[in-house]
């Protein structure tokens, strides 16, 4: 032993001096670090309820539950998550994955209680006093879990697919659908914008499992056109997404066509079945749209006897007539319809209600009718010189193109209308080779098309004047059509309402084109029901009235799709036909009808 | 001074063992732990005394057992993550960073180059952070109460670095899969800065009343003797080994994250008793300090974090098994993951150093040294028993 | 043999029995009102704490004792056995195992003793909700006089969890030790459902 | 991995497989095992064990026992499988070779139920305490069940799933149509 072993340790006395390291105010009010992960708070307006906080908790601390003054909406669950502090470790995975950066953690560390039974809270609605910490942990900008951008779709060449009526979009490969389908997470925000209530997470879980029969079986619970609806959708279940709060939606609509798409037409029906009793009662479906093709293969697989009255020489309604080829392909609606038919469901062509049989004649032989007409007439301008020879409606036009009839369009096209039947004649129209302009009252943000097609129809060379007002059509020199148009300026109508397109004075101007088509809207001519005198049923304008099972107070008479409900699209018609298939079910087996 | 190692043998010897037999009066039976002062964590020493002397030891584990392995099986692979940590709590980071390097190479993830930096960074400030904690433990086993005090204060300056950086003062969780969750914070640099010269300070007066003190040498010299030739044998990896004199360091020999771009060399002694091995982790900590500077002065500027793994809630790694392991405070500190191609693990094993020096390699240093000198031997081989039983 | 007073001890091998006391914990009633009151003064300002680590809590406990948060100043302080020791901290969560040391700890310690719950742990299972070695409720096994959430909570939390317990002893209601005397039936059914193993006194004194 | 192939017909190791340059994989025969390791520490340099696991195979009925030996010479890391029937569930010790692996036995002895015989202690609890249940590590013993039913956790919670409550709130008279085949 040495002797500096027995004096090196006295030499630390050095210290005994300097400030001691014992902080001497209570350490209690230390606040966390910027970044501490300390007690939940949520933003109860930007939180929407997907609850994947939930999903990934691993320790099973988190509960969706309802809080007073949030609503259900078709974007909102309308739960909150409230969390389990018996449980939570902090780990913050629920902020990383929190689809809408709602949920966050503030610094705050302190809670004590003598009761274990209090640690339970919704996060943001308790008024919990770090409710409105700034500080505290958030999902930094480089870590996130959440893919928000959608696996690029392939197109066909713009400049090549202009001049043909070959299919523009042309759906995800195995692995980019698989890639897609990997994005979404499952919270079934989605299901309930879909007016057909489409198991869509189901469907995409089946995709990344690679299940295709699967997939199948659970579009066909809901939708038996899933290749029509996997194309020309409005998709409304993407403005739900969860995953669109931060980045681009799930693609629904381009993975459902790839499940439809993937799968061969025979193999639908074997994974489907063909086993179904045989009740021995008949019904009538008029009209063989979306609706009225629904309707009657629900009916059909029930083991109910269809017969569907078509006035076209083929089916599909304005999925054929009103779509144009290259973007719902014949042939994929053929196999579609072959499969309805498959069914045992008997289509009559050529029949027009009204004309060559009666309503009432339909009533007598069959135990229910089903109407599902449709909104097959344009709707009028009303403008001056609206019958000129260059004026035609985007419907007419598009169903003459259908129907491979030759038209003559001349060089320049005019389309008024922002709708999908304008993008629809416009972009018609340039596989014409005519330059095509659409004039549009409101702002671009504010058209109905879908923004995609939009986007395509721009890149197809349609050119989009927006916020312009048609006033009236004259005859111009050289056979051509002048269109004058004022220009529009938006005039806000308070919140939550679409601004309004005033004219501006003397902002004229005068576009001389070979052809004006005009696509403001459709509308019905449902004289054969007023004239029916045993089977009529309420009229409120174009519309048929029905309930939401497409009932109507005829209860003999059930009715669905454009004919009957605001929206007009083709996934709301074959959702009126399946609940009016459920109806005609209830009715024609007991005999009763609305309660 | 004598080592102990050349006390007589007692009890004598047979071929079957030792010949203790309970009832002659000759030996006491003893439970130290697991509610005493002096077990490192919360387990439990059965000893045998004869007088003050250790004539038997068994280790006994599992007060600590949460069945991570059974859990992390039942949990997707992003949910583990904060898991892990928790199977060493004052060095949670190489756990976080075996459970992440694991799924990644599986998952054929590469991390980005700032994410590699800053993972060492943090494999790096644990380290000294839990040998602060063990060296503090180490003094107060030998009844030495002031560094302790030390130790644990400026640890917990340590811990305030790790609050500001990841969030959290304990469990970090702040290597994920695919990379880090977040990049430093301003100013971080000058703040570690100050606490590795605050720690530094300390240090030196460590090295005065610890390694020159008469009291700990004279407990702590032949304490506890690990011959080479024991090493293979017993598994004896990390500071006890290199104390023995056995250069094996696997930042150095199978260099992961970014361990071939720092310039250190291992620890060695070359005679691993108590002291050496106290005086081996004072100069790895020394070194740790070295490599914090070496990395914040090299770590880039900009660069990404994180890897976006696919959509974690159903992310599915490819079937596959490998077995990717660290050099923690105590050694080799591996995770063998088994994935199936579902979205759970098949079977993940953590291999934790303490396993083999906590429960044969105690048991045999154990005999023929004093009782009082049990938990002073326990310490020096730095143990963490949720290692063992996880 | 046996009557209501004392404990039967069937885990214990029967020579052994001899050996251990039999009495059941005892309801201490309280004295008068302010000598009470003037005794939870003394008792809230000198909590000593026994040094049993069951868990990760026992890392944030540490620093506690030592300079930088330095509990000495509330008089409070570590010690190593359970006869000179009035708070129990449970770290988290307790696996069987332990949890059998710690019911013989927190009896042989001396009434009145509190005991403080930190971490999710120890009220609804924490992280180990689904494991199944670890307890999930404490309250069925031991008395809690007071949770702190966290995990693990700060050092700080952990002190504003200390001046929670002192206020609720100095206003009498900490009465752990009673309601385990009141309750003792209940707690012992509740232990001895999982701890199959019982070869340790019904109490131990 | 040339030191593998050498051994590989005198063993009859099947699978041998590099997951990177310093690990590699192969299965042996449960028979040859023991051999093989210990001619791997003590002829070719592999002297270190990290560690003893098994992986279970319920749909197989085998457990898949791995033994992680280490060349510190080459760096080079070997994880030696070989698969054994879930229902003998035996294997022979190696606790001869390296003394921790007598520990990795005894965990495997409690937590998988496979039985090395000789090896010291193999039977005595290591982990556990007066446990009843199968052992625990097996696939077929669910964590989550034993603990709701052991330790039943708190009551009051509650949650509902997104869709159904939307469903319930938003279109409550709608059910899809399910095919009664």
């Amino acid at each position: 032993m040495k002797l500096k072993d027995l004096i090196a340790p006295f030499s630390v006395w050095k210290r005994a001096t300097e400030k001691p390291y014992t902080a001497m105010k209570p350490l209690s009010e230390r606040p966390g670090a910027d970044r501490y992960r300390g007690f939940h708070i949520n933003d109860q307006e930007k939180c929407i309820g997907c609850g994947s906080c939930e999903a990934i908790c691993q320790n099973g601390a988190i509960d969706m539950v309802e809080v007073a003054g949030v609503e259900t909406t078709l974007t909102d669950s309308g739960l909150r998550p409230r969390i389990d502090y018996g449980r939570c470790c902090w780990c913050a995975l629920c902020v990383d994955i929190c689809t809408t950066d709602s949920l966050a953690m503030s610094n705050e560390y302190v809670w004590i209680d003598e009761d274990p039974e209090v640690f339970r809270f919704i996060a943001g609605a308790e008024g919990k006093p770090w409710d409105n910490s700034e500080k505290g942990y958030r999902r930094s900008g480089g870590y996130s879990l959440l893919d928000p951008e959608r696996v690029p779709m392939i197109l066909e060449d713009p400049k090549k697919g202009v001049t043909s009526f070959i299919e523009m979009v042309k759906g995800y490969s195995a692995d980019a659908a698989r890639q897609e389908a990997r994005r979404c997470v499952d919270c079934g925000l989605c299901i309930a914008s879909c007016p057909a209530h489409m198991d869509i997470p189901d469907y995409i879980r089946a995709i990344r499992d690679d299940d295709l029969e699967e997939a199948v079986k659970i579009l066909y619970r809901t939708n038996p056109m899933p290749a029509t609806c996997g194309r020309i959708c409005t998709r409304n279940c993407e403005s739900a997404c969860a995953i669109g709060v931060k980045g681009d939606p799930v693609a629904i609509r381009w993975l459902k066509r790839y499940i439809i798409d993937a799968v061969d037409p025979s193999d639908i029906t074997a994974a489907l079945g063909k086993e179904f009793s045989d009740s021995g009662k008949t019904v009538a479906v008029i009209g063989a749209g979306p609706g009225g093709l629904s309707c009657a293969y629900y009916l059909a697989r029930m083991g109910h006897h269809v017969t569907v009255f078509e006035s076209s020489k083929k089916a599909g309604g304005m999925i054929r007539y009103g779509v144009p080829e290259y973007r719902m392909p014949y042939d994929r609606l053929d196999d579609e319809i072959a499969h309805i038919t498959e069914q045992g469901v008997t289509i009559t062509y050529g029949v027009t209600i009204g004309v060559d049989k009666s309503l009432d004649e339909l009533a007598a032989s069959f135990d229910a009718v089903f109407i599902s007409t449709g909104l097959p007439d344009a709707s009028s301008l009303r403008l001056t010189g609206e019958d000129l020879p260059g004026v035609l409606s985007g419907v007419e036009f598009l169903e003459r193109v259908a129907r491979g009839e030759t038209i003559t369009l001349g060089r320049t096209v005019a389309v008024i209308g922002g709708g999908n039947v304008a993008i629809d004649a416009a972009r018609t129209a340039r596989r014409f080779g005519a330059e095509t302009t659409i004039y549009y009252r409101r702002r671009e943000e504010d058209m109905p098309a879908d923004w995609e097609e939009i986007h395509d129809a721009k890149l197809e060379g349609v050119e989009i004047i927006t916020q312009s007002i048609p006033i009236q059509l004259e005859k111009a020199a050289r056979g051509k059509t002048g269109l004058v148009w004022g220009r529009a300026r938006m005039e806000d109508q308070g919140p939550g309402k679409r601004p309004r397109p005033v004219l501006i004075v003397g902002e004229t101007y005068t576009a001389e084109v070979d052809t004006v088509i005009s696509a403001i809207g459709q509308t019905a001519d449902l004289s054969y029901i007023a004239e029916s005198k045993t089977a009529s049923v309420g009229i409120d304008g174009n519309k048929v009235l029905a309930d939401y099972h497409g009932r109507t107070e005829n209860v003999k008479i059930f009715a669905g799709g454009d004919v009957v409900n605001s929206i007009g699209d083709a996934i709301a018609a074959i959702a009126d036909g399946y609940r009016a298939a459920r109806s005609i079910d209830a009715y024609v087996l007991t005999g009763k009808g609305k309660t | 001074m004598k080592p102990y190692s050349d006390r007589g043998k007692f009890p004598e010897r047979t071929e079957n063992g030792n010949v203790i037999d309970l009832d002659s009066g000759k030996f006491v039976k003893l439970w130290q732990g697991p509610q005493h002062p002096g077990v490192t964590g919360n387990m439990s020493l059965e000893v045998i005394i004869s007088g003050d002397e250790v004539v038997d030891l068994t280790t006994h584990v599992g007060y600590l057992h949460r069945a991570f392995e059974k859990l992390i099986e039942r949990r997707l692979y992003i949910q583990s993550f904060p898991l892990v940590c928790r199977i060493c709590v004052p060095e949670p980071d190489t756990n976080e960073y075996g459970y992440a390097a694991a799924v990644e190479e599986l998952a054929g993830i590469q991390i980005p180059e700032k994410a590699a930096w800053l993972r060492t960074l943090t494999l790096e400030m644990s380290r000294l952070t839990s040998f602060l904690m063990w060296l503090g433990g180490q003094a107060g086993a030998f009844g030495l109460g002031t560094i302790p005090q030390w130790c644990l204060a400026h640890r917990d300056y340590m811990l305030d670095l790790f609050e500001e950086l990841s969030g959290g003062r304990v469990y970090h969780m702040y290597i994920v899969p695919g990379g880090v969750r977040d990049d430093l914070p301003r100013g971080f640099a000058r703040r570690l800065e100050d606490v590795l010269q605050k720690i530094e300070q300390v240090m030196s007066d460590i090295e005065l009343a610890l390694f020159s003190n008469a009291v700990f040498k004279r407990r702590a010299v032949g304490l506890g003797i690990i011959t080479r030739d024991m090493i293979d044998e017993y598994g004896i990896v990390g500071p006890n080994a290199r104390a023995a004199g056995i250069a094996r360091d696997l930042r150095k020999d199978q260099p992961y994250l970014i361990y071939d771009k720092l310039s250190f060399e291992p620890v060695t002694a070359d005679f691993s008793d108590a002291y050496t091995r106290t005086l081996v982790r004072y100069r790895e900590m020394e070194q740790s300090i070295d490599l914090i500077r070496q990395i914040m002065a090299g770590i880039p500027e900009k660069g990404a974090i994180h890897v976006r793994p696919p959509n974690v809630l159903h992310w599915k790694i490819p079937a596959g098994e490998t077995y990717v392991k660290a050099e923690s405070t105590r050694g080799e500190y591996g995770y063998y993951l088994v994935s199936d191609g579902t979205a759970y693990p098949r079977r993940v094993h953590v291999r934790g150093p303490s396993y083999t020096h906590a429960v044969v390699l105690l048991e045999h240093l154990a005999l023929n040294t004093n009782i009082a000198d049990l938990p002073g031997l326990m310490v020096s081989l730095h143990t963490y028993p949720p290692e063992i039983e996880r | 043999m046996h009557n209501k007073e004392t404990l039967p001890n069937l885990g214990l091998p029967e020579h052994e029995r001899d050996l251990f006391c039999d009495a059941r914990p005892r309801v201490s009633k309280p004295l008068a009102s302010y000598i009470e009151k003037f005794l939870n003064w003394s008792r809230a300002n000198s909590l000593w704490i026994l040094a049993y680590g069951t868990g990760c809590g026992a890392i944030e406990l540490r620093p506690l004792f030592t300079a930088r948060f330095d509990i000495s100043r509330y008089g409070m302080a570590p010690r190593p056995t359970p006869r000179q020791a009035s708070l129990l901290m449970i770290g988290g969560y307790l696996s069987v195992k332990t949890l059998k040391r710690v019911i013989r700890s927190y009896e042989q310690m001396q009434n009145p003793k509190f005991v403080i719950g930190l971490g999710s742990c120890t009220v609804n299972g924490g992280m180990y909700w689904d494991s199944y070695n670890t307890i999930n409720r404490l309250d069925h096994y031991l008395p809690v006089d007071v949770y702190i959430t966290g995990c693990m909570p700060r050092p700080e939390a952990i002190i504003a969890g200390f001046e929670q317990l002192k206020k609720r002893i100095k206003d009498g209601r900490a009465e752990g030790a009673n309601q385990y005397a009141e309750q003792f039936d209940w707690y012992k059914a509740n232990q001895k459902k999982i701890i199959t193993d019982w070869n340790m006194p019904d109490y131990n004194w | 991995m040339e030191q593998i192939n050498e051994l590989k017909a005198r063993y009859s190791i099947s699978d041998s497989r590099d997951q990177r340059p310093d690990l590699g994989f192969i299965t042996v025969d449960p028979g040859r095992l023991a051999a093989l390791l210990a001619e791997l520490q003590q002829v070719r340099g592999y002297t270190h064990l990290s560690f003893i696991t098994a992986v279970d195979y319920p749909e197989t009925g085998t457990f898949q026992l791995t033994y992680m030996v280490h060349n510190f010479e080459s760096a080079h890391s070997l994880g030696v499988r070989t698969v054994i029937s879930r229902d003998t569930a035996l294997m022979e010790s190696v606790h001869h070779l390296w003394k921790q692996a007598k520990t990795y036995q005894r965990e495997l002895k409690e937590m998988y139920g496979i039985d090395f015989p000789g090896s010291p202690g193999v039977d005595d609890p290591f982990i556990l305490e007066g446990w009843q249940g199968p052992p625990p590590m097996r696939r077929d013993f669910d964590t989550r069940a034993y603990s709701e039913k052991t330790y039943f956790p708190r009551p009051g919670r509650k949650t509902s799933d997104p869709r159904r409550h939307m469903q319930s709130r938003l279109y409550p008279d709608y059910t899809p149509f399910e095919e009664e085949t």
